[in-house]
């Protein structure tokens, strides 16, 4: 078989396979009467190679044979290609962010005597690892523990240049009416927003 | 039941019908001494395994038909209804024998047979034109039907397919990074939030969140951070002239409050010195103010 | 972007993943400041394929997108690679799945009705599992049976683009075309097949 062919059959295998193969595996493919010996393989492999040079793939050789691979400068960019769907932030999440933008600096014992539950620590280390929340000091009552307030990222994120511009009290009253208000991402947000809650929906038919 | 009667049967209902006598032979399956051998010799033994193999092949009667219909090549349109009916009643027999489940739609298939092959008997009504249907008709609908999914599904059979035919290109990716996109939060959703939470909460009579609150509240904040970092700092240093009167009032207001929390403390070494403040003075971490350099950078 | 460039990461990206992207997946790789527009993905595509007719593989679009795939030629050569055979589908599967392909939406009932013996439970499972169905609908009649069409991983599972591309069903003939009927496969028949598709559902429906 001359290379060119046998050279063919090994890029075709190689790509099929997806997994490193070795010269017998490769030289297995083939039917007694034609097999090449491993010398015939290792040269097809040697123009392989060379054909790789103007492609974004190449030849390596490892532990268990031979593996087309994607150049590796391509990984960064290629790695969006495997982004996970981004998961929504839990209810209880945004209250606990909401409460410590509009109370900071305050505890988790205080954010828990608004919630009525325990604050999961994962929420804190999510919106501290987000860059959201940071502890700013510390409440001089036994145990001391940790005040949380909002960062400038946090305010950077919501596009606000200080707290002065989240809504005030008498504007959330009117939160039914948000939608209609005013024009953030429009209403389907915030519908979505509460119909992932029946709590929200209870105060809202509350209020 | 004799073959010849089957057969005369046959014949009798295609004339009833004003049609010429089927015309197809049985397709022979093997020539013996030069004589196309059309049925099974009875007294072959068959074991019993391979007749069950070969009558479970069948996806049912309406295959099971369609394999007898093919097999000697009968047109579909204009089935010889006793001969077929005769042939199919023999597989039921046999399956039976052979005790093999017979799903219940083999019999519900030999009971329409033979009330089509009775129907084929009677003498049609010529005059009512169009309204009269060939009692086969709706058999051979189904047959028709049937058969064109059963080709489809061998069609499909034969596209190429992955893992068969087709095999992705696939070439490793090493140093793969992964990404997580961090969920998008909208202000309103966070205002919501807030709103349920303090409509749920008891303290909502007593809390006041104003414009002024909140940025005094984040000035709080600021002012906890800063000492956070190097735990006493020059009272006149927390204050930016250029942030103009408000901003400087605001900074006041906030350290009154942390006074007022008691989150931080004035001190001061000694009178007239200037005043610095220091987070709370029970907090353990804090240093006495004696034991604290104060440096001053310029 | 240069073509050339551009080819290159399309390329790296389409082996990299081993499934089909879709010309929007292939934009989203790129920042938003050099982003192709679709054309120019387009182009490149029609590059790499030029650039394939010298190699052991071809670009194909298949439903979800485009996928780089061994030449089916080397398949059989390439199978003693693999330890297990490829899996043989049952004759009944089949013809479910084609009675959902080309009939679909479509009940088990309706199944039951052509085929004329009940549907094994395990059937649609097996279906379901391998992602080729699903139910897209229940039927506004008595018991609300489950509605079943295929689903894209279907056609690209086949290497198909759409339904269109699916062989065509054979013509239903009537009973009163006995006389001119001789050429059962003839052109004519596969004419009336053709635009069968559509036109065999109708009939269906009809009758």
């Amino acid at each position: 078989m001359e290379t060119a062919q046998l050279k063919g059959i090994i890029e075709a295998a190689l790509l099929a396979y997806g997994q490193p193969l070795g010269i017998e595996q490769l030289r297995e493919i083939f039917e007694e009467f034609e097999r090449p010996d491993a010398a015939a393989v290792r040269k097809a492999l040697a123009a392989l190679a060379e054909d790789c040079a103007s492609r974004p793939m190449e030849l390596v050789e490892v532990a268990s044979g031979w593996r087309l691979q994607v150049r590796s400068h391509f990984a960064a960019r290629l790695s969006k290609l495997w982004q996970e769907r981004p998961t929504r932030y839990s209810r209880a999440l945004l209250e606990t962010l909401a409460l410590i933008a509009y109370r900071q600096p305050i505890t988790r014992g205080e954010i828990e005597d608004v919630r009525g539950v325990t604050v999961n620590p994962n929420i804190v280390r999510t919106l501290t690892e987000r860059g959201w929340i940071r502890v700013v000091g510390h409440r001089e009552v036994p145990g001391h523990p940790e005040l949380l307030g909002t960062t400038r990222e946090f305010l950077d994120y919501f596009g606000l240049k200080s707290l002065d511009e989240m809504p005030s009290l008498a504007a959330l009253r009117d939160m039914d009416d948000i939608g209609i208000q005013l024009d953030f991402d429009g209403p389907a947000t915030v519908q979505a927003a509460r119909a992932g809650l029946p709590a929200a929906n209870d105060a809202d038919a509350a209020s | 039941m004799t073959e010849s009667l089957e057969r005369a049967d046959g014949s009798e209902a295609a004339a009833a019908a004003g049609e010429p006598p089927p015309q197809q032979e049985e397709m022979p399956f093997a020539i013996v001494d030069g004589e196309p051998v059309t049925e099974m010799p009875r007294d072959l033994y068959i074991p019993p395994q391979a007749l069950e193999v070969f009558l479970e092949a069948f996806e049912g009667p309406l295959d099971l038909l369609l394999y007898m219909i093919r097999r000697q090549n009968l047109n579909i349109l204009d089935i010889p209804i006793a001969d077929i009916t005769r042939q199919y009643m023999e597989y039921i027999q046999l399956m039976q024998e052979l005790d093999l489940e017979l799903a219940g739609e083999y019999l519900l298939m030999a009971a329409m047979l033979a009330e089509i092959k009775s129907r084929m008997l009677l003498p049609r009504v010529s005059d009512g034109g169009d309204d009269e249907e060939d009692p086969r008709a709706e058999l051979v609908r189904r047959l028709q039907e049937y058969e064109r999914y059963k080709q489809a599904a061998e069609d499909i059979d034969r596209l190429p397919r992955l893992e068969r035919d087709v095999h992705p290109a696939i070439a490793e990716l090493t140093h793969r990074q992964v990404v997580r996109i961090l969920p998008e939060v909208a202000l309103q959703e966070m205002l919501v939030a807030f709103k349920d939470v303090v409509q749920r909460a008891t303290m909502f009579a007593h809390l006041h969140v104003q414009r002024e609150t909140l940025s005094v509240r984040q000035r709080m904040s600021d002012v906890l951070a800063l000492l956070e970092g190097v735990g006493l700092i020059e009272f006149i240093r927390l204050f930016r002239p250029e942030e103009g009167r408000l901003g400087v009032t605001v900074t006041f207001v906030a350290i009154l409050e942390l006074l007022r929390e008691q989150l931080v403390e004035i001190v001061q070494a000694e009178p007239y010195q200037p005043l610095h403040v220091r987070r709370g003075e029970r907090d353990p971490d804090a240093l006495p103010l004696d034991e604290i350099e104060i440096t001053t950078t310029a």
